[in-house]
Protein backbone atom coordinates (compact mmCIF):
# COMPACT_ATOMS: atom_id res chain seq x y z
CA UNK A 1 0.00 0.00 0.00
CA UNK A 2 1.31 3.58 -0.67
CA UNK A 3 1.46 5.40 2.23
CA UNK A 4 0.35 9.46 2.32
CA UNK A 5 2.55 11.66 4.10
CA UNK A 6 -0.34 12.73 6.30
CA UNK A 7 -2.51 9.80 8.55
CA UNK A 8 -5.68 11.92 9.56
CA UNK A 9 -8.59 10.22 11.85
CA UNK A 10 -11.58 12.26 12.60
CA UNK A 11 -14.17 11.71 15.39
CA UNK A 12 -17.28 13.20 15.99
CA UNK A 13 -18.54 12.05 20.08
CA UNK A 14 -20.94 12.78 22.60
CA UNK A 15 -19.27 14.63 25.46
CA UNK A 16 -18.97 11.52 27.44
CA UNK A 17 -15.39 10.15 29.16
CA UNK A 18 -16.70 6.52 28.18
CA UNK A 19 -14.91 7.53 24.68
CA UNK A 20 -11.88 8.51 25.68
CA UNK A 21 -10.07 5.12 25.56
CA UNK A 22 -10.89 5.18 21.62
CA UNK A 23 -8.51 8.55 21.84
CA UNK A 24 -6.15 7.02 23.10
CA UNK A 25 -5.59 3.42 21.34
CA UNK A 26 -6.27 5.57 17.75
CA UNK A 27 -2.95 7.81 18.71
CA UNK A 28 -1.27 4.66 19.39
CA UNK A 29 -2.09 2.84 16.15
CA UNK A 30 -1.23 5.81 14.49
CA UNK A 31 1.97 6.80 15.83
CA UNK A 32 2.86 2.66 15.55
CA UNK A 33 3.48 3.16 11.70
CA UNK A 34 5.88 5.70 12.36
CA UNK A 35 9.92 4.72 12.30
CA UNK A 36 12.42 6.41 14.03
CA UNK A 37 10.69 7.87 17.28
CA UNK A 38 12.69 8.13 19.99
CA UNK A 39 11.46 6.47 23.28
CA UNK A 40 7.98 6.08 21.50
CA UNK A 41 6.18 4.95 24.90
CA UNK A 42 6.48 8.10 26.40
CA UNK A 43 5.75 10.20 23.28
CA UNK A 44 2.88 7.81 22.79
CA UNK A 45 1.68 8.28 26.65
CA UNK A 46 2.41 11.83 26.58
CA UNK A 47 0.22 12.86 23.90
CA UNK A 48 -2.92 10.23 24.99
CA UNK A 49 -2.48 12.21 28.64
CA UNK A 50 -2.39 15.71 26.78
CA UNK A 51 -5.46 14.53 24.76
CA UNK A 52 -7.32 13.24 27.44
CA UNK A 53 -6.97 16.08 29.86
CA UNK A 54 -8.36 18.30 27.14
CA UNK A 55 -11.56 16.85 26.93
CA UNK A 56 -12.25 15.76 30.22
CA UNK A 57 -11.35 19.57 30.95
CA UNK A 58 -14.25 19.81 28.13
CA UNK A 59 -16.47 17.51 29.49
CA UNK A 60 -16.07 18.71 33.18
CA UNK A 61 -15.76 22.35 32.41
CA UNK A 62 -16.81 23.14 29.37
CA UNK A 63 -20.31 21.56 29.29
CA UNK A 64 -21.01 22.22 32.62
CA UNK A 65 -24.80 22.10 32.73
CA UNK A 66 -25.60 18.90 30.53
CA UNK A 67 -28.28 18.47 28.45
CA UNK A 68 -27.14 14.93 27.12
CA UNK A 69 -26.45 16.30 23.37
CA UNK A 70 -23.10 17.63 23.99
CA UNK A 71 -20.11 16.91 21.31
CA UNK A 72 -16.74 16.96 21.18
CA UNK A 73 -14.69 16.76 17.28
CA UNK A 74 -11.91 15.47 17.02
CA UNK A 75 -9.22 15.33 14.24
CA UNK A 76 -5.92 13.71 14.47
CA UNK A 77 -3.56 14.41 12.15
CA UNK A 78 0.33 12.50 11.93
CA UNK A 79 2.36 14.16 9.31
CA UNK A 80 5.13 12.00 8.58
CA UNK A 81 7.50 14.17 6.55
CA UNK A 82 6.99 16.72 9.27
CA UNK A 83 7.12 14.48 11.92
CA UNK A 84 4.39 16.46 14.15
CA UNK A 85 1.07 15.05 15.13
CA UNK A 86 -1.05 17.23 15.62
CA UNK A 87 -4.99 17.26 17.93
CA UNK A 88 -7.41 19.71 17.07
CA UNK A 89 -10.73 19.68 19.64
CA UNK A 90 -13.31 21.65 18.66
CA UNK A 91 -16.55 21.97 21.69
CA UNK A 92 -19.97 24.37 21.64
CA UNK A 93 -19.48 24.63 25.62
CA UNK A 94 -18.29 27.68 27.54
CA UNK A 95 -16.01 29.72 26.68
CA UNK A 96 -12.52 28.89 28.32
CA UNK A 97 -11.37 31.92 29.86
CA UNK A 98 -7.32 32.10 30.42
CA UNK A 99 -7.66 34.63 33.29
CA UNK A 100 -9.67 31.62 35.49
CA UNK A 101 -6.30 29.29 35.04
CA UNK A 102 -3.76 29.74 38.04
CA UNK A 103 -0.08 27.01 37.65
CA UNK A 104 -0.61 24.94 40.09
CA UNK A 105 2.08 25.27 43.02
CA UNK A 106 5.03 22.84 42.32
CA UNK A 107 6.19 23.53 45.62
CA UNK A 108 3.45 21.75 47.38
CA UNK A 109 1.53 18.57 46.33
CA UNK A 110 -2.21 19.88 44.86
CA UNK A 111 -5.72 18.06 44.46
CA UNK A 112 -6.35 19.78 41.31
CA UNK A 113 -4.97 22.38 38.84
CA UNK A 114 -2.24 19.75 37.26
CA UNK A 115 -4.39 19.44 33.59
CA UNK A 116 -3.61 22.42 31.54
CA UNK A 117 -0.36 22.42 33.27
CA UNK A 118 0.34 18.59 31.61
CA UNK A 119 -0.92 19.58 28.65
CA UNK A 120 1.23 22.69 28.12
CA UNK A 121 4.19 20.74 29.66
CA UNK A 122 3.57 17.96 27.30
CA UNK A 123 3.14 19.31 24.20
CA UNK A 124 5.06 21.97 21.69
CA UNK A 125 2.13 24.13 20.54
CA UNK A 126 -0.78 24.75 22.66
CA UNK A 127 -3.34 27.19 21.15
CA UNK A 128 -7.12 27.94 21.94
CA UNK A 129 -9.42 30.19 20.23
CA UNK A 130 -12.91 30.83 20.25
CA UNK A 131 -14.77 31.67 17.35
CA UNK A 132 -18.43 31.06 16.13
CA UNK A 133 -19.71 29.40 19.41
CA UNK A 134 -17.26 27.00 18.88
CA UNK A 135 -14.34 26.40 20.90
CA UNK A 136 -10.91 25.30 19.16
CA UNK A 137 -7.88 23.65 20.67
CA UNK A 138 -5.20 22.76 18.87
CA UNK A 139 -2.09 20.78 20.04
CA UNK A 140 0.91 19.76 18.33
CA UNK A 141 3.85 17.49 19.35
CA UNK A 142 7.19 17.42 17.17
CA UNK A 143 8.04 13.62 16.75
CA UNK B 1 -11.77 -0.46 32.41
CA UNK B 2 -10.63 -0.24 36.15
CA UNK B 3 -9.94 -2.74 38.95
CA UNK B 4 -8.98 -2.49 42.36
CA UNK B 5 -8.24 -4.91 44.89
CA UNK B 6 -6.45 -4.69 48.55
CA UNK B 7 -4.25 -7.18 49.96
CA UNK B 8 -2.97 -7.16 53.54
CA UNK B 9 1.31 -7.61 53.96
CA UNK B 10 2.32 -7.97 57.21
CA UNK B 11 1.45 -4.80 58.86
CA UNK B 12 0.89 -3.10 55.46
CA UNK B 13 -2.49 -2.67 53.28
CA UNK B 14 -1.50 -3.27 49.54
CA UNK B 15 -3.93 -1.73 46.79
CA UNK B 16 -3.01 -3.01 43.34
CA UNK B 17 -5.16 -0.11 40.99
CA UNK B 18 -5.05 -2.47 37.71
CA UNK B 19 -5.87 -0.49 34.56
CA UNK B 20 -6.63 3.31 33.71
CA UNK B 21 -6.53 5.53 37.05
CA UNK B 22 -8.65 8.44 35.06
CA UNK B 23 -11.94 10.70 36.15
CA UNK B 24 -13.92 8.02 35.14
CA UNK B 25 -12.61 5.53 37.64
CA UNK B 26 -11.03 7.89 40.15
CA UNK B 27 -13.95 7.74 42.59
CA UNK B 28 -13.50 4.08 42.65
CA UNK B 29 -9.76 4.56 43.50
CA UNK B 30 -10.82 7.21 46.32
CA UNK B 31 -13.75 5.10 48.30
CA UNK B 32 -11.01 2.45 48.53
CA UNK B 33 -8.34 4.62 49.97
CA UNK B 34 -10.98 7.00 52.18
CA UNK B 35 -11.31 3.42 54.19
CA UNK B 36 -7.91 3.07 54.46
CA UNK B 37 -7.01 6.43 55.39
CA UNK B 38 -9.24 6.23 58.30
CA UNK B 39 -7.53 3.76 60.05
CA UNK B 40 -5.19 4.95 63.17
CA UNK B 41 -1.18 4.97 61.18
CA UNK B 42 -2.25 3.01 58.47
CA UNK B 43 0.83 1.82 56.30
CA UNK B 44 -0.77 2.02 52.30
CA UNK B 45 1.04 0.72 49.48
CA UNK B 46 -0.22 1.07 46.31
CA UNK B 47 1.39 -1.08 43.92
CA UNK B 48 0.97 0.59 40.30
CA UNK B 49 2.16 -2.52 38.66
CA UNK B 50 -0.70 -2.74 36.78
CA UNK B 51 -2.11 0.69 35.80
CA UNK B 52 -1.57 2.02 32.81
CA UNK B 53 -2.76 5.48 32.69
CA UNK B 54 -2.79 7.86 35.50
CA UNK B 55 -4.45 11.80 34.64
CA UNK B 56 -4.71 14.34 36.77
CA UNK B 57 -7.38 13.69 38.36
CA UNK B 58 -5.90 10.59 39.55
CA UNK B 59 -2.93 12.26 40.59
CA UNK B 60 -5.55 14.42 42.71
CA UNK B 61 -6.71 11.59 44.19
CA UNK B 62 -3.61 10.09 45.68
CA UNK B 63 -2.22 13.83 46.66
CA UNK B 64 -5.71 13.56 49.06
CA UNK B 65 -5.20 10.26 50.28
CA UNK B 66 -1.98 10.76 51.09
CA UNK B 67 -3.01 13.94 53.27
CA UNK B 68 -5.72 11.82 54.50
CA UNK B 69 -3.07 9.18 55.53
CA UNK B 70 -0.53 11.63 57.36
CA UNK B 71 -3.32 12.84 59.18
CA UNK B 72 -3.85 9.30 60.82
CA UNK B 73 -0.22 9.20 61.75
CA UNK B 74 -0.24 6.99 58.41
CA UNK B 75 1.76 6.69 55.46
CA UNK B 76 1.09 5.82 51.96
CA UNK B 77 3.62 4.90 49.46
CA UNK B 78 3.94 3.94 45.66
CA UNK B 79 5.22 1.49 44.12
CA UNK B 80 6.32 -0.36 40.62
CA UNK B 81 5.01 2.65 38.85
CA UNK B 82 5.63 2.68 34.84
CA UNK B 83 7.87 4.71 33.71
CA UNK B 84 5.74 7.17 31.19
CA UNK B 85 3.41 7.63 34.57
CA UNK B 86 6.81 7.96 36.77
CA UNK B 87 7.83 10.85 34.25
CA UNK B 88 4.44 12.56 35.09
CA UNK B 89 5.01 12.31 38.93
CA UNK B 90 8.66 13.83 38.21
CA UNK B 91 7.03 16.65 35.88
CA UNK B 92 4.88 17.90 38.44
CA UNK B 93 7.52 17.25 41.44
CA UNK B 94 4.71 14.66 43.10
CA UNK B 95 7.79 12.28 42.96
CA UNK B 96 9.11 14.83 45.70
CA UNK B 97 5.61 14.45 47.73
CA UNK B 98 5.35 10.51 47.41
CA UNK B 99 7.69 8.04 47.76
CA UNK B 100 7.90 5.82 45.23
CA UNK B 101 9.81 2.24 45.85
CA UNK B 102 10.61 -0.25 43.02
CA UNK B 103 8.73 -2.93 43.99
CA UNK B 104 6.91 -4.18 46.97
CA UNK B 105 9.51 -5.59 48.98
CA UNK B 106 11.37 -2.47 48.90
CA UNK B 107 8.55 -0.65 50.30
CA UNK B 108 7.68 -3.04 52.92
CA UNK B 109 11.44 -2.19 54.21
CA UNK B 110 10.59 1.20 54.52
CA UNK B 111 7.66 1.34 55.92
CA UNK B 112 8.47 -1.70 58.74
CA UNK B 113 11.60 0.88 59.86
CA UNK C 1 -26.39 13.66 33.19
CA UNK C 2 -29.43 13.43 31.35
CA UNK C 3 -29.36 10.32 28.73
CA UNK C 4 -30.52 11.60 24.65
CA UNK C 5 -32.78 8.78 23.50
CA UNK C 6 -29.99 8.85 20.08
CA UNK C 7 -26.69 8.28 21.23
CA UNK C 8 -24.58 8.86 18.03
CA UNK C 9 -20.90 8.69 17.08
CA UNK C 10 -19.25 9.05 13.84
CA UNK C 11 -15.47 8.50 12.82
CA UNK C 12 -13.87 9.54 9.62
CA UNK C 13 -10.67 6.86 9.11
CA UNK C 14 -8.26 5.59 6.06
CA UNK C 15 -9.26 2.57 4.81
CA UNK C 16 -6.68 0.73 6.92
CA UNK C 17 -7.19 -2.50 8.87
CA UNK C 18 -5.75 -1.00 11.48
CA UNK C 19 -8.27 1.21 12.49
CA UNK C 20 -10.82 -1.56 12.75
CA UNK C 21 -10.53 -2.72 16.50
CA UNK C 22 -11.57 1.25 17.72
CA UNK C 23 -14.79 0.28 15.91
CA UNK C 24 -15.05 -2.94 17.90
CA UNK C 25 -14.45 -1.04 21.02
CA UNK C 26 -16.88 1.68 20.36
CA UNK C 27 -20.13 -0.66 19.50
CA UNK C 28 -19.03 -2.07 22.92
CA UNK C 29 -19.00 1.49 24.92
CA UNK C 30 -22.42 2.08 23.10
CA UNK C 31 -23.95 -0.79 23.85
CA UNK C 32 -22.98 -1.26 27.29
CA UNK C 33 -25.45 1.80 28.61
CA UNK C 34 -27.89 0.30 27.46
CA UNK C 35 -30.24 -2.18 29.84
CA UNK C 36 -32.14 -5.45 29.58
CA UNK C 37 -30.70 -6.51 26.36
CA UNK C 38 -30.87 -10.97 26.45
CA UNK C 39 -27.41 -12.17 25.68
CA UNK C 40 -25.61 -8.75 25.58
CA UNK C 41 -22.39 -10.62 24.62
CA UNK C 42 -23.44 -12.23 21.60
CA UNK C 43 -25.94 -9.29 20.39
CA UNK C 44 -22.63 -6.99 20.64
CA UNK C 45 -20.52 -9.59 18.61
CA UNK C 46 -22.37 -9.84 16.11
CA UNK C 47 -22.92 -6.51 15.44
CA UNK C 48 -19.04 -5.94 15.82
CA UNK C 49 -18.57 -8.84 13.07
CA UNK C 50 -20.98 -7.62 10.73
CA UNK C 51 -19.71 -3.89 10.94
CA UNK C 52 -15.99 -5.75 10.52
CA UNK C 53 -17.49 -7.58 7.62
CA UNK C 54 -18.23 -4.77 5.93
CA UNK C 55 -15.71 -2.86 6.60
CA UNK C 56 -12.82 -5.28 5.38
CA UNK C 57 -14.72 -5.76 2.12
CA UNK C 58 -14.77 -1.58 1.72
CA UNK C 59 -11.07 -1.85 2.25
CA UNK C 60 -10.02 -5.27 0.05
CA UNK C 61 -12.75 -5.22 -2.57
CA UNK C 62 -14.26 -1.54 -3.35
CA UNK C 63 -11.06 0.34 -2.97
CA UNK C 64 -8.67 -2.50 -4.89
CA UNK C 65 -5.53 0.06 -6.07
CA UNK C 66 -4.66 1.44 -3.02
CA UNK C 67 -3.05 5.27 -3.78
CA UNK C 68 -3.13 5.16 0.62
CA UNK C 69 -5.60 7.87 0.76
CA UNK C 70 -8.93 6.42 0.79
CA UNK C 71 -11.51 7.08 3.59
CA UNK C 72 -13.97 5.24 5.39
CA UNK C 73 -16.75 7.30 6.82
CA UNK C 74 -19.03 5.62 9.59
CA UNK C 75 -21.71 6.49 11.86
CA UNK C 76 -23.36 4.32 14.81
CA UNK C 77 -26.52 5.62 16.16
CA UNK C 78 -27.96 3.88 19.04
CA UNK C 79 -31.76 4.37 19.33
CA UNK C 80 -32.69 3.53 23.05
CA UNK C 81 -36.46 4.15 22.72
CA UNK C 82 -36.49 2.47 19.76
CA UNK C 83 -34.28 -0.29 20.87
CA UNK C 84 -32.18 0.13 17.26
CA UNK C 85 -28.36 -0.73 16.45
CA UNK C 86 -27.46 1.52 12.97
CA UNK C 87 -24.46 1.28 11.25
CA UNK C 88 -24.26 3.91 8.30
CA UNK C 89 -20.66 3.30 6.72
CA UNK C 90 -19.64 5.45 3.02
CA UNK C 91 -16.54 4.90 0.76
CA UNK C 92 -16.08 6.15 -2.42
CA UNK C 93 -14.76 2.69 -3.49
CA UNK C 94 -15.84 1.25 -6.76
CA UNK C 95 -19.43 0.20 -7.19
CA UNK C 96 -20.66 -3.31 -5.44
CA UNK C 97 -22.09 -5.46 -7.73
CA UNK C 98 -24.56 -8.27 -6.05
CA UNK C 99 -24.74 -10.24 -9.16
CA UNK C 100 -21.02 -10.87 -8.19
CA UNK C 101 -21.79 -12.41 -4.96
CA UNK C 102 -22.91 -16.20 -5.08
CA UNK C 103 -24.60 -17.32 -1.77
CA UNK C 104 -21.98 -19.75 0.10
CA UNK C 105 -22.31 -23.19 -0.20
CA UNK C 106 -23.23 -24.35 3.69
CA UNK C 107 -23.15 -27.80 2.64
CA UNK C 108 -19.75 -27.57 2.18
CA UNK C 109 -16.58 -26.11 3.76
CA UNK C 110 -15.77 -22.97 2.16
CA UNK C 111 -11.97 -20.90 2.01
CA UNK C 112 -13.94 -17.64 0.92
CA UNK C 113 -17.90 -16.13 0.75
CA UNK C 114 -18.66 -15.84 3.97
CA UNK C 115 -18.43 -12.54 4.77
CA UNK C 116 -21.60 -11.07 3.28
CA UNK C 117 -23.44 -13.95 4.25
CA UNK C 118 -22.34 -13.59 7.32
CA UNK C 119 -23.82 -9.68 7.72
CA UNK C 120 -27.20 -10.70 6.05
CA UNK C 121 -27.78 -13.70 8.53
CA UNK C 122 -26.65 -11.16 12.20
CA UNK C 123 -28.64 -8.09 11.31
CA UNK C 124 -31.67 -7.51 10.61
CA UNK C 125 -31.11 -5.20 7.74
CA UNK C 126 -29.02 -5.00 5.31
CA UNK C 127 -29.08 -2.21 2.51
CA UNK C 128 -26.72 -1.23 -0.38
CA UNK C 129 -26.96 1.96 -2.33
CA UNK C 130 -24.25 3.63 -5.28
CA UNK C 131 -25.44 7.35 -5.48
CA UNK C 132 -23.39 10.48 -5.87
CA UNK C 133 -19.95 8.42 -6.34
CA UNK C 134 -20.50 7.03 -2.34
CA UNK C 135 -21.31 3.75 -1.88
CA UNK C 136 -23.90 3.51 1.35
CA UNK C 137 -23.96 0.96 3.44
CA UNK C 138 -27.02 0.68 5.94
CA UNK C 139 -26.92 -2.11 8.56
CA UNK C 140 -29.39 -2.42 11.44
CA UNK C 141 -29.89 -4.57 14.51
CA UNK C 142 -33.13 -4.50 16.78
CA UNK C 143 -32.30 -4.96 20.24
CA UNK D 1 -3.53 -7.22 18.07
CA UNK D 2 -2.36 -11.22 18.26
CA UNK D 3 0.09 -13.86 19.43
CA UNK D 4 0.37 -17.46 18.74
CA UNK D 5 2.24 -19.90 20.39
CA UNK D 6 2.60 -23.73 19.50
CA UNK D 7 3.29 -26.63 21.79
CA UNK D 8 3.12 -30.08 22.47
CA UNK D 9 1.80 -32.51 24.15
CA UNK D 10 1.53 -36.53 23.74
CA UNK D 11 1.36 -36.35 19.63
CA UNK D 12 -0.38 -33.59 19.05
CA UNK D 13 1.01 -29.43 18.32
CA UNK D 14 -1.52 -27.16 20.03
CA UNK D 15 -1.75 -23.75 18.70
CA UNK D 16 -3.04 -21.31 20.87
CA UNK D 17 -4.24 -17.89 19.07
CA UNK D 18 -4.43 -14.96 21.98
CA UNK D 19 -6.56 -12.25 20.53
CA UNK D 20 -8.00 -11.05 17.49
CA UNK D 21 -8.09 -13.58 14.11
CA UNK D 22 -8.57 -11.27 11.11
CA UNK D 23 -7.85 -10.35 7.61
CA UNK D 24 -5.16 -8.49 9.67
CA UNK D 25 -3.54 -11.34 11.58
CA UNK D 26 -4.82 -14.13 9.52
CA UNK D 27 -1.29 -14.51 7.30
CA UNK D 28 0.63 -15.34 10.87
CA UNK D 29 -1.96 -17.59 11.87
CA UNK D 30 -1.86 -19.55 8.45
CA UNK D 31 1.75 -19.85 7.68
CA UNK D 32 1.89 -21.60 11.43
CA UNK D 33 -0.62 -23.63 10.37
CA UNK D 34 0.84 -24.26 6.98
CA UNK D 35 4.20 -25.59 8.63
CA UNK D 36 1.99 -27.75 10.80
CA UNK D 37 0.07 -29.18 8.11
CA UNK D 38 3.07 -30.41 6.03
CA UNK D 39 4.21 -33.31 8.81
CA UNK D 40 3.12 -36.17 7.38
CA UNK D 41 -0.04 -37.07 10.10
CA UNK D 42 -0.21 -34.65 12.14
CA UNK D 43 -2.34 -33.81 14.83
CA UNK D 44 -2.80 -30.10 15.55
CA UNK D 45 -5.84 -29.08 18.20
CA UNK D 46 -6.55 -25.02 17.81
CA UNK D 47 -6.96 -23.77 20.99
CA UNK D 48 -9.00 -20.74 20.86
CA UNK D 49 -9.62 -20.08 24.48
CA UNK D 50 -8.10 -16.69 24.63
CA UNK D 51 -9.13 -15.60 20.87
CA UNK D 52 -11.69 -12.88 20.85
CA UNK D 53 -12.53 -12.42 17.71
CA UNK D 54 -13.05 -14.74 14.28
CA UNK D 55 -13.89 -12.75 11.16
CA UNK D 56 -14.46 -14.67 7.79
CA UNK D 57 -10.67 -14.83 7.18
CA UNK D 58 -9.91 -16.20 10.31
CA UNK D 59 -12.77 -18.83 9.30
CA UNK D 60 -11.29 -19.34 5.71
CA UNK D 61 -8.39 -19.87 7.11
CA UNK D 62 -9.24 -22.86 9.39
CA UNK D 63 -10.78 -24.60 6.54
CA UNK D 64 -7.97 -24.19 4.41
CA UNK D 65 -5.78 -25.75 7.11
CA UNK D 66 -8.25 -28.21 7.90
CA UNK D 67 -8.17 -29.43 4.19
CA UNK D 68 -4.40 -29.82 4.07
CA UNK D 69 -3.96 -31.78 7.60
CA UNK D 70 -6.39 -34.26 6.01
CA UNK D 71 -4.91 -34.67 2.56
CA UNK D 72 -1.16 -35.50 4.47
CA UNK D 73 -3.48 -38.04 6.51
CA UNK D 74 -3.62 -35.77 9.64
CA UNK D 75 -6.29 -34.25 12.06
CA UNK D 76 -7.23 -31.02 12.72
CA UNK D 77 -9.28 -30.16 15.75
CA UNK D 78 -10.79 -27.28 17.42
CA UNK D 79 -11.38 -26.84 21.53
CA UNK D 80 -12.54 -23.97 23.83
CA UNK D 81 -14.10 -21.60 21.47
CA UNK D 82 -16.19 -18.78 23.37
CA UNK D 83 -19.62 -19.11 22.77
CA UNK D 84 -20.25 -15.81 20.01
CA UNK D 85 -17.58 -17.72 18.04
CA UNK D 86 -18.84 -20.92 18.15
CA UNK D 87 -22.61 -19.64 17.15
CA UNK D 88 -20.78 -18.31 14.02
CA UNK D 89 -19.56 -22.02 13.39
CA UNK D 90 -23.20 -23.56 13.88
CA UNK D 91 -24.29 -20.40 11.33
CA UNK D 92 -22.17 -21.01 9.11
CA UNK D 93 -22.70 -24.89 9.79
CA UNK D 94 -18.28 -25.12 9.63
CA UNK D 95 -19.27 -27.14 13.36
CA UNK D 96 -20.33 -29.74 10.76
CA UNK D 97 -16.38 -29.38 9.25
CA UNK D 98 -14.38 -29.23 12.48
CA UNK D 99 -14.47 -31.21 15.67
CA UNK D 100 -14.90 -28.61 18.65
CA UNK D 101 -13.88 -29.91 21.61
CA UNK D 102 -14.96 -28.28 25.46
CA UNK D 103 -11.09 -28.70 26.26
CA UNK D 104 -7.79 -29.59 25.32
CA UNK D 105 -8.32 -32.55 27.67
CA UNK D 106 -11.07 -34.11 25.17
CA UNK D 107 -9.88 -33.01 22.43
CA UNK D 108 -6.61 -35.01 23.49
CA UNK D 109 -8.81 -37.58 24.11
CA UNK D 110 -10.61 -38.33 20.77
CA UNK D 111 -7.19 -37.43 18.62
CA UNK D 112 -5.88 -40.61 20.65
CA UNK D 113 -7.94 -43.21 19.61
N1 LIG E 1 -12.25 23.64 28.45
C1 LIG E 1 -12.47 24.45 29.51
N2 LIG E 1 -13.54 25.28 29.53
C2 LIG E 1 -13.77 26.07 30.59
N3 LIG E 1 -12.98 26.11 31.67
C3 LIG E 1 -11.89 25.34 31.73
C4 LIG E 1 -11.57 24.47 30.64
N4 LIG E 1 -10.45 23.82 30.96
C5 LIG E 1 -10.07 24.25 32.16
N5 LIG E 1 -10.94 25.17 32.64
C6 LIG E 1 -10.81 25.91 33.91
O1 LIG E 1 -9.43 25.91 34.27
C7 LIG E 1 -9.25 25.33 35.55
C8 LIG E 1 -7.97 24.53 35.61
O2 LIG E 1 -8.05 23.39 34.78
P1 LIG E 1 -7.02 22.21 34.94
O3 LIG E 1 -5.65 22.76 34.90
O4 LIG E 1 -7.33 21.19 33.92
O5 LIG E 1 -7.24 21.63 36.40
P2 LIG E 1 -8.55 20.99 37.06
O6 LIG E 1 -9.40 20.48 35.94
O7 LIG E 1 -7.98 19.92 37.92
O8 LIG E 1 -9.19 22.11 37.83
C9 LIG E 1 -10.49 24.48 35.79
O9 LIG E 1 -10.77 24.32 37.13
C10 LIG E 1 -11.54 25.25 35.04
O10 LIG E 1 -12.07 26.28 35.86
N1 LIG F 1 -17.78 -3.43 -0.71
C1 LIG F 1 -17.59 -4.20 -1.80
N2 LIG F 1 -17.27 -3.63 -2.96
C2 LIG F 1 -17.05 -4.37 -4.05
N3 LIG F 1 -17.17 -5.72 -4.09
C3 LIG F 1 -17.49 -6.35 -2.95
C4 LIG F 1 -17.71 -5.62 -1.75
N4 LIG F 1 -18.03 -6.51 -0.79
C5 LIG F 1 -18.00 -7.72 -1.36
N5 LIG F 1 -17.68 -7.65 -2.67
C6 LIG F 1 -17.60 -8.77 -3.62
O1 LIG F 1 -18.40 -9.82 -3.13
C7 LIG F 1 -17.62 -11.00 -2.93
C8 LIG F 1 -18.11 -11.77 -1.69
O2 LIG F 1 -17.78 -11.05 -0.52
P1 LIG F 1 -17.81 -11.76 0.88
O3 LIG F 1 -19.10 -12.46 1.02
O4 LIG F 1 -17.48 -10.76 1.92
O5 LIG F 1 -16.69 -12.88 0.80
P2 LIG F 1 -15.11 -12.73 0.55
O6 LIG F 1 -14.72 -11.35 0.94
O7 LIG F 1 -14.55 -13.80 1.42
O8 LIG F 1 -14.92 -13.01 -0.92
C9 LIG F 1 -16.20 -10.53 -2.84
O9 LIG F 1 -15.30 -11.52 -3.27
C10 LIG F 1 -16.20 -9.32 -3.76
O10 LIG F 1 -16.01 -9.71 -5.10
Amino acid sequence: MLEESQERVQFDLPARLIYLPLLGDCIAKMLHSLDGLIDPETTLYNIQLATHELCTNIIQHAYQASTGSERIEIQFCLDRKARRFRVNLRDRGRQFDITEVAEPDLEQAQVHGYGLFLVRSLMDQVEYTHKGGYNEWQIVKFL
Amino acid sequence: MIQTQTRTIQDAHVLDIIGRFDSSSAEEVASQLNSLSSIPNVRVIVNMAATSFVDSTGLATLVHALRRCQQVGGELVLCNVQRPILMIFELTRLDQAFSIFVDERHALQSLAI
